[in-house]
């Protein structure tokens, strides 16, 4: 099985939505990114690493591409599987939740989508950082055209923000890993992007200082993408101009992009450089969930509350990444999937409502819960799983992500010693209650209360009489919003109550992702005075009794 | 010491050659710099054409390869073929303004 | 009436079994029995399977929009059968067996390498021992009843209201029951967070009240600063400890009792204690607790009373092997207790809604049960959880049939002589039981429970002080229950219905009669004419007798115990976690006034009980008015004023939390909002955005259209291109030439 | 020589300074009126250049037998002076003539540096061919040849140069960095004239061979290669070695030709509704501005 497929199928699908004529040009998309989903839970079923952490297809055929060192590589291991499955999973949902909110220039519109679905296709299945780069920076194009085409009143400002905010970095991104490839092309006297050869290069052969700039290079793209605190204000503004779908796979998936590139090329590429920048970036992470929960607090407008909401939620999945612990790290890829269905699943309830409503003033409405139940039901529903509820997804990895966080100290016995420890977590656990806060300040504006419909004059039981609402939308959820809605709550659902599904898989990837850091860490710490292992031989002791 | 351009063969008739060449090149730049009659700009890129000719003949000279006559020889076509348009366009924008001057178009900079 | 005291506590004395003291010495280090598997009682999983299964139901109900009372039968009879399932567990059991852990599924299951601080290990797994079974019998018990009692109360909601407060119950019952039953720290915080959904979503019932709203947010967002609290004490035990198993824990911290730990090791409790406080409402985080009776009365009984509140209690009896290594977290654990139950019963003297003050009530009673744990009867705690929940139950419920039948009446200045109104006789005694037992009237379940609890406090010279509040407190708690009796039972006949607005989820409902709001919550209210009471039926009387029956019956544990006799909450709680505090210290040598300290509490307790029910006679029966007039007088008076004012205004710790946090963060939020919004994206992004366009700007004169500048710029750029290679190559190689 | 020069004690410093004075010449000679100022303009510069020439000459390598040194200088000065005076004349059309003088100048240096055919093609398609067209459309565009004050056809625009200092401070820049190319570009090579005289020899035997038919009258003894001319080699370089560039060489002057073809078109101004009828839309209402209708 090739997974090759899985990128010429959306190509396909695009230019099939964008040539075909416009009537049909939704369905042509919602069955090309249907197909797509079959097909990627096929090479799921058939992936065979999952408990392994391997590469498959392991190849190292180069392809049609094969120049310069760069490399027709498609592939992955577990955590690629799971976000790759992530993206097929939602992009059919978010198509169908356009079917209504989009009826201008919809074959540009389904066209671009499905172009960005290939794009994230290519940047989750390369195996090449070439590639991956390709992929990853595609994503702006249909995306720049999603929000300035189809946006909201700012739409201009926000396309234009999100496009050259976030290239900005991926430039640094891409010159450090150039960087790499060159050194490794000194050392071994022929290019090769192969994101395992420079990882293996990078982490063994590149001095202190080198994996330090690299590691700030590789992180300015990736940081801004995830987004890491002070580099986040293009995420509200896009959010809020951009269309529904836009932003439902911006916050789903795009978002991830940065955080897997973390993931999979900036830590093992240059452990010693993360090390060093740990504390830096936990620093940030701690001040993302923390100040822009406080944002969130304060902000009227619903969609912006959840798109500040995504930046502190983003900065769990930071903490997660920086503790350097298998806790922390698979705390941290849960997070990264469970975060893209509920905050996706969120921004589709409050385009459904704007659909109808035309506004998403947080004051403009109340008491919805009595207009809209089954909507209601929903909203509650991935408000709790945002939340962090026990039993819904966001749960697992919020709480392993901060104790992942907790125990990454200099002398924890785990093996894996970190340089972040107790204090962080504990600070950044305040954004647990600051998350309920404006999260149930959210529920309560909008669901709760008495009733307040948006555009209705004086009596707010005068709408309570129709079954149609505004837009030729039903006043509650038509079936096919439900039919949306569905899978996504019951994989919340499923991924609270049994987590281990993505734990196990999660687990031979993490403890790749992480073989370089226990020595780097130890070094640094000693380093910096910290080799006490008191606690350590303490508990030691009392393990072998 | 043996002069610098003499160890690369550099022989005293191509050094003047490449001399003329820079003053020529320079000459014809500022040329289209201070000149505001759209023909003399013109002229003055053949100017540089021309200068860019001179290197090459000497060069070829200098290292006794013909490629760089033939390479002047494409100079000459394509100089051939801007004068051609060029001077079309030139015409043409001349009927419009009644003018020669480059400065009677600086409006279409937007 | 002293005399009657004295006798009594002479009867009382008689028999402090010396049985007791016995047991007692040999628990003192009683090992914990190590857990076992046990596959074969998978079928406890069906606890938690039935009250899920009841939820997905009600869900079902709200979603294809049944109107009659189906929602309720299903949670009825699967708590019920949970109920049934916990009994049978219970009677093949006995109180004394070993406890046994049950596999469940894998959940939050992870490791590198295996072994403790090598793996996370969190499954959904039951670790059942009689401390579990104890508290399940009466959560599935109680709830079971409960959900019958609001089968009947919640009947103006029939529809999708009705499956959605069924829904809150069911989802409730299994959270507590997961957290009762969870045999390792995370489900435990599973089940912890997940009552605090349910009762955010019950307290929220009525939610097109703000004021309801409110209340549930705030519930919902105290609980989490104390479920922070509980979760870095989780991270803290795995630091430490390497597991989060109960098993495997109670375990490391006999071996830790032998170790040297680190100051984080002592912190612990403290983490676990301020879950505690949250969930249990304890002093710095009570104020959630008061709002909460903005809910329906029965989740007011059976969360906000009976059980919820009561995880706290829990989790510190099971965590009992680590307080005890802590005394400082015990004597922590003790003086919030009492200081909590103090502040409580100061302010539920002067509320005058029914279910505030009984609010305030069980906010003083959990302090006690904190103040057993902290002076060390793990017993005495959990007995009085048991009572606690029978009697407050019962008062709640009685409340809860008043406010059904005066429309939301509450307000004990608006209702008097109800024993007299027809249909509300029953709910009038068992209320009356319900006061006895809450203000500890001798040989009720309450006077023994309460009793253990302070004659452990006396016992010891370090808490005596405690037991002297406690005593205090208990004098203050019978004045104000039959503060509330005296005049809403009591005196002539007078009430005026109250002004109750029920949220109606059904659409069609009010689509007809909302012009005159709020007056359709019962639909067959006359009210254009007299206001007729609307009496409780079958279902909440037979309700309120069956508890009253379990309130009255619970007191039996407790006369054994004074016998010296082996009672079964006392067996239930030594063959738990919390086996070290499961007796009662019976110091005989006299502590204070010459008596030891049994004879002491009794005569106080007994004292005070009836002392505050005297006065409580004197001033809300024989003559109401003296109680306005002591009002007014402390009012008057300059250096009293403060006394009344602050109690009715709840010692203004919602207004001081109000400004020392909410205030300050909202404050810091917009300022944050403003540097985000202006320093960061303003002057940073678009600064940095604005400087090409700057650069730009200091370039357009050459880009003004004229040819040449294009030109010479084009030429500059070629120059400087030039110019720099030919420097290097200047620099390269000019040195050697 | 300091291992790391800076720019004070480069080697080129001579090289600088003369195209400093080389540049103060030229602009001088820029400046308008004041005709004795750019005499002495004239003068200084030709000195510049006069310098320029002495400098490198100083660092070239020996004199070739083949290529005459004092003729070079000769052409090369007239060269220059040709080129100055395009650029400064007040009038087009003797501007344009004094590029002709420029352009022979070039073909004399041509000449001298053994490319024959070039020189000539250079007269014949530049000056023949392409001057006359730029000749041609100047003399079509000045239709007033003199006015009152004198300034016979000369436009405010042609007279008045723009910008002219900093135009020749870029080109003292440019002249500059040329020379330090000049000096050190040739390094790169590192090639020997031996070797490249060997290759010479060898490339025209190559090319003798490949023409057995012009080394039939050869006097006996002498090398065949020797008879193989200029004209030859570069025709056998250009169908032989760049046949395809040819070929494209050939497309872009039919295209030039396409181009002027379609532009002289554009000159005959049609009214709009005659513009409208022959485009086909007779009835519909077009939105040209204003100053696109034409000039006419």
């Amino acid at each position: 099985m090739n997974p090759l497929g899985l990128i010429v199928l959306p190509v396909i699908g695009a230019a099939a939505a964008a040539l075909g004529p416009a009537r049909w040009a939704k369905w042509t998309a919602f069955v090309a990114s249907l197909a797509v989903f079959a097909l990627s839970v096929v090479v799921a079923v058939q992936f065979p690493e999952w408990r392994t952490g391997n590469y498959w297809p392991n190849t190292n055929e180069g392809g049609a591409l094969k120049a310069f060192g760069v490399n027709m590589l498609l592939g992955g291991d577990s955590v690629n599987m799971l976000l790759l499955l992530l993206t097929t999973f939602m992009m059919p949902l978010t198509l169908a939740g356009s079917f209504t909110a989009v009826t201008e220039r919809e074959r540009e519109y389904y066209g671009w989508f499905m172009l960005l679905e290939a794009a994230l296709m290519l940047a989750f299945l390369s195996r090449d950082l070439i590639l991956f780069f390709v992929g990853y920076e595609f994503t702006l194009v249909p995306m720049y055209f999603l929000i300035s085409i189809w946006g909201g009143q700012q739409r201009r400002a926000a396309a234009i923000k999100f496009f050259i905010f976030t290239f900005m970095g991926s430039i640094f991104t891409l010159a450090a890993a150039i960087y790499v490839a060159a050194r490794a092309a000194d050392a071994s006297g022929a290019w090769d992007f192969s994101i395992a050869g420079l990882t293996k290069f990078g982490s063994e052969s590149l001095s202190n200082r080198e994996q330090f700039w690299v590691f700030l290079g590789l992180m300015a793209g990736f940081a801004i993408k995830t987004p890491v605190f002070p580099v986040h204000t293009w995420l509200p503004l896009a959010h809020d101009q951009a269309p529904t779908g836009g932003s439902v796979i911006l916050a789903a998936v795009l978002l991830k992009l940065g955080t897997y590139g973390v993931y999979r090329l900036a830590l093992p590429m240059a452990p010693a450089g993360a090390v060093e920048l740990a504390t830096f970036f936990g620093v940030l992470g701690v001040l993302a969930i923390l100040v822009t929960a406080m944002v969130c607090w304060v902000q009227t407008d619903a969609k912006k509350l959840i798109a500040y909401s995504s930046v502190s939620h983003m900065g769990f999945v930071v903490m997660g990444l920086f503790a350097f612990n298998p806790i922390g790290m698979q705390g941290s890829v849960m997070y990264m999937v469970c975060h893209g269905l509920s905050t996706g699943a969120l921004f589709l309830c409050i385009g459904m409502m704007y659909e109808r409503f035309h506004t998403k003033e947080m004051d403009a409405m109340s008491g919805l819960a009595r207009h809209m139940p089954i909507w209601s039901t929903f909203m509650v529903i991935f408000t709790l799983a945002s939340v962090g509820l026990p039993g819904l997804n966001g749960f697992v990895g919020e709480f392993l992500c901060l104790m992942g966080t907790f125990v990454a100290e200099h002398d924890q016995p785990a093996g894996y010693p970190g340089v972040m420890g107790p204090w962080f977590a504990v600070v950044a656990g305040v954004g647990l209650i600051l998350g309920a806060m404006y999260l149930l300040l959210l529920l309560g504006k909008i669901v709760w209360g008495p009733l307040k419909v948006p555009g209705a004059h004086d009596d707010p039981h005068e709408h309570a009489h129709g079954d149609k609402g505004h837009g030729g939308l039903p006043r509650d959820l038509s079936f096919r919003e439900i039919a949306i809605l569905v899978p996504i709550a019951a994989a919340c659902l499923g991924i609270g109550v049994y987590p281990k599904i993505m734990l196990d898989v999660t687990e031979p990837s993490a403890a790749n992702a992480l073989v370089a850091f226990p020595e780097k860490v130890n070094a640094w710490n000693a380093a910096h005075g910290k080799t006490a292992p008191a606690k350590v031989a303490l508990q030691a002791q009392e393990v072998s009794r | 010491m043996t002069p610098l351009l003499a160890q690369a063969g550099l022989t005293q008739g191509v050094t003047v050659a490449l001399v003329l060449s820079a003053a020529l090149f320079t000459i014809g730049l500022i040329g289209f710099l201070v000149r505001r009659n759209m023909i003399l700009m013109f002229l003055c890129t053949e100017l540089m054409l021309q200068a860019a000719s001179i290197a090459f003949i000497a060069f070829g000279r200098m290292r006794e390869d013909t490629g760089g006559q033939t390479f002047v020889i494409f100079i000459l076509t394509v100089a051939a073929a801007e004068a051609a348009l060029a001077l079309g366009l030139v015409v043409l924008l001349y009927r419009r303004r009644e003018t020669l001057s480059a400065e009677a178009w600086q409006e279409l900079h937007e | 009436m002293t005399f009657a005291a004295s006798m009594l506590a002479h009867s009382l004395t008689l028999a402090p079994g010396g049985g007791g003291d016995a047991a007692h010495a040999s628990l003192a280090d009683a090992p914990i029995v190590a857990a076992t598997a046990d596959p074969s009682l998978a079928w406890m999983g069906w606890v938690l399977a039935l009250p899920a299964i009841s939820a997905v139901l009600c869900a079902l109900c709200a979603a294809f929009r049944v109107k009659n009372k189906l929602p309720a039968i299903c949670t009825v009879l699967a708590l019920g059968s949970a109920f049934a399932l916990v009994l049978k567990l219970y009677l093949a059991r006995g109180p004394g067996a070993a406890p046994v852990t049950v596999h469940l599924w894998d959940w939050m299951n992870f490791g590198w390498g295996g072994g403790p601080w090598k793996s996370f290990q969190a499954d959904v797994s039951l670790y059942i021992d009689s401390l579990t079974l104890l508290w399940m019998l009466f959560v599935t018990g109680l709830g079971t009843l409960i959900a019958l009692y609001a089968s009947e109360y919640m009947e103006a909601e029939r529809g999708p209201g009705y499956a959605r407060f069924f829904f809150g119950v069911s989802v409730f019952l299994l959270a507590m029951s997961a957290l009762v039953m969870a045999d390792n720290l995370v489900l435990l915080y599973f089940g912890w967070e997940g009552v605090g959904l349910a009762s955010y979503l019950l307290i929220g019932f009525y939610y097109r009240k703000p004021s309801a709203v409110a209340a549930a947010k705030k519930a919902f967002i105290m609980n989490r600063v104390g479920d922070l609290g509980l979760a870095v004490g989780i991270w803290l035990i795995w630091v430490n400890y390497g597991t989060v198993e109960f098993g495997a824990l109670f375990q490391a911290f006999d071996d830790a009792a032998r170790g040297v730990g680190g100051w984080d090791r002592s912190l612990i409790p403290f983490c676990l204690m301020l879950g505690a406080f949250g969930k249990s409402a304890q002093l710095p985080l009570f104020t959630w607790l008061p709002d909460a009776m903005e809910g329906p009365t029965p989740v007011s009984a059976l969360i906000h009373a009976a059980t919820m509140v009561t995880a706290g209690v829990y989790l510190i009896a099971r965590m009992q092997p680590l307080f005890s290594l802590h005394p400082d977290a015990m004597a922590t654990v003790g003086w919030i207790g009492a200081l909590t139950a103090l502040l409580a019963a100061t302010i539920g003297m002067a509320q005058y809604d029914i279910k505030r003050v009984f609010a305030y009530s069980t906010i003083s009673q959990l302090g006690y049960m904190f103040m057993g744990l902290g002076v060390g009867t793990a017993f005495g705690a959990a007995y009085h959880v048991f009572t606690h929940a029978f009697f407050k139950a019962l008062l709640f419920l009685t409340a809860g049939a008043v406010m059904h039948g005066f429309a939301g009446q509450l307000d004990l200045r608006h209702l008097s002589g109800l024993r007299r109104v027809p249909g509300f006789r029953i709910v009038s005694w068992t209320m009356l039981i319900g006061c006895l037992w809450l203000s500890a009237f001798p040989y009720s379940a309450g006077f023994f429970s309460k009793d253990l609890i302070l004659v452990q406090a006396m016992s010891s010279p370090r808490f005596q002080m405690l037991g002297w509040i406690g005593l205090g407190t208990a004098a203050l708690t019978a004045y104000y229950t039959f503060r509330v009796w005296f005049r809403v039972c009591a005196g002539p006949v007078a009430y005026a219905p109250g002004d109750e607005d029920h949220g109606h989820d059904d659409p069609a409902h009010d689509a007809h009669g909302h012009a005159a709001h709020g007056d359709d919550a019962h639909g067959h209210d006359d009210h254009g004419g007299a206001f007729h009471p609307h009496a409780p039926r079958l279902a909440i009387n037979s309700v309120l007798l069956l508890i009253c029956a379990g309130a009255i019956l619970a007191g039996v544990p407790g006369i054994q115990a004074l016998r010296g006799e082996q009672n079964w909450v006392q067996e239930m709680v030594s063959n738990s976690s919390a086996v070290r505090a499961a007796g009662v210290d019976h110091v005989t040598e006299p502590v204070a006034f010459g008596m030891d300290p049994h004879k002491l509490v009794t005569v106080f307790g007994t004292g005070a009980c009836l002392g505050g029910i005297a006065i409580a006679l004197w001033i809300h029966l024989l003559d109401r008015r003296m109680a306005d007039r002591l009002r007014t007088a402390l009012l008057s008076n300059g250096l009293t004023r403060w006394l009344p004012t602050s109690m009715e205004n709840k010692w203004y710790v919602d207004e001081l939390y109000h400004a020392l946090f909410r205030l300050p963060a909202w404050v810091t939020s917009h300022l944050l909002h403003f540097f985000d919004r202006h320093f960061i994206d303003g002057l940073l992004v678009n600064g940095l955005g604005r400087v090409p366009v700057a650069m730009g700007r200091l370039f357009q004169p050459l880009y003004n259209g004229a040819l040449q500048g294009y030109a010479g710029t084009m030429a500059g750029g070629l120059v400087l291109v030039l110019a720099w290679v030919a420097w290097k190559w200047l620099g390269a190689t000019g040195g050697a030439a | 020589m300091s291992p790391t020069p800076t720019f004070m004690n480069a080697p080129l410093m001579p090289w600088y300074i003369a195209a400093a004075i080389g540049a103060a010449g030229l602009l001088m000679v820029l400046r308008p009126g004041r005709a004795a100022m750019r005499r002495a303009g004239a003068v200084i510069g030709l000195a510049g250049f006069g310098l320029l020439l002495a400098e490198s000459l100083k660092l070239a390598g020996p004199a070739d037998q083949s290529i005459s040194t004092p003729f070079m200088m000769a052409f090369a000065a007239v060269g220059v002076i040709g080129a100055v005076r395009v650029v400064t004349h007040p009038r087009p059309v003797f501007a344009a003539i004094y590029f002709i003088l420029t352009v022979l100048a070039a073909a004399a240096t041509f000449l001298v540096l053994d490319a024959e055919f070039l020189a000539f093609a250079l007269i014949i398609v530049y000056a023949g061919a392409i001057l006359i067209t730029y000749l041609f459309v100047l003399m079509l565009a000045h239709q007033s040849p003199e006015d009152e004050i004198g300034h016979i056809g000369a436009e405010d625009y042609d007279r008045v140069p723009r910008e002219p200092f900093v135009a020749v401070l870029l080109g003292f820049f440019l002249l500059a960095s040329l020379g330090s190319a000049i000096e050190r570009g040739p390094e790169l090579a590192r090639e020997n004239a031996a070797a490249a005289t060997a290759r010479l020899a060898e490339r025209k035997a190559e090319a003798a061979k490949s023409m057995p038919r012009l080394t039939v009258a050869l006097p006996e003894g002498s090398n065949p290669s020797d008879a193989v001319s200029n004209v030859q080699m570069v025709g056998l370089d250009l169908v032989a070695k760049y046949p395809a560039s040819l070929e494209l060489a050939g497309v872009v002057l039919l295209m030039a030709m396409f181009g002027a073809v379609v532009l002289a078109r554009r000159q005959i101004e049609l009214g709009e509704d005659e513009r409208r009828k022959a485009a086909g839309m007779g009835g519909m209402v077009l939105d040209v501005p204003e100053h696109e209708r034409g000039g006419a």
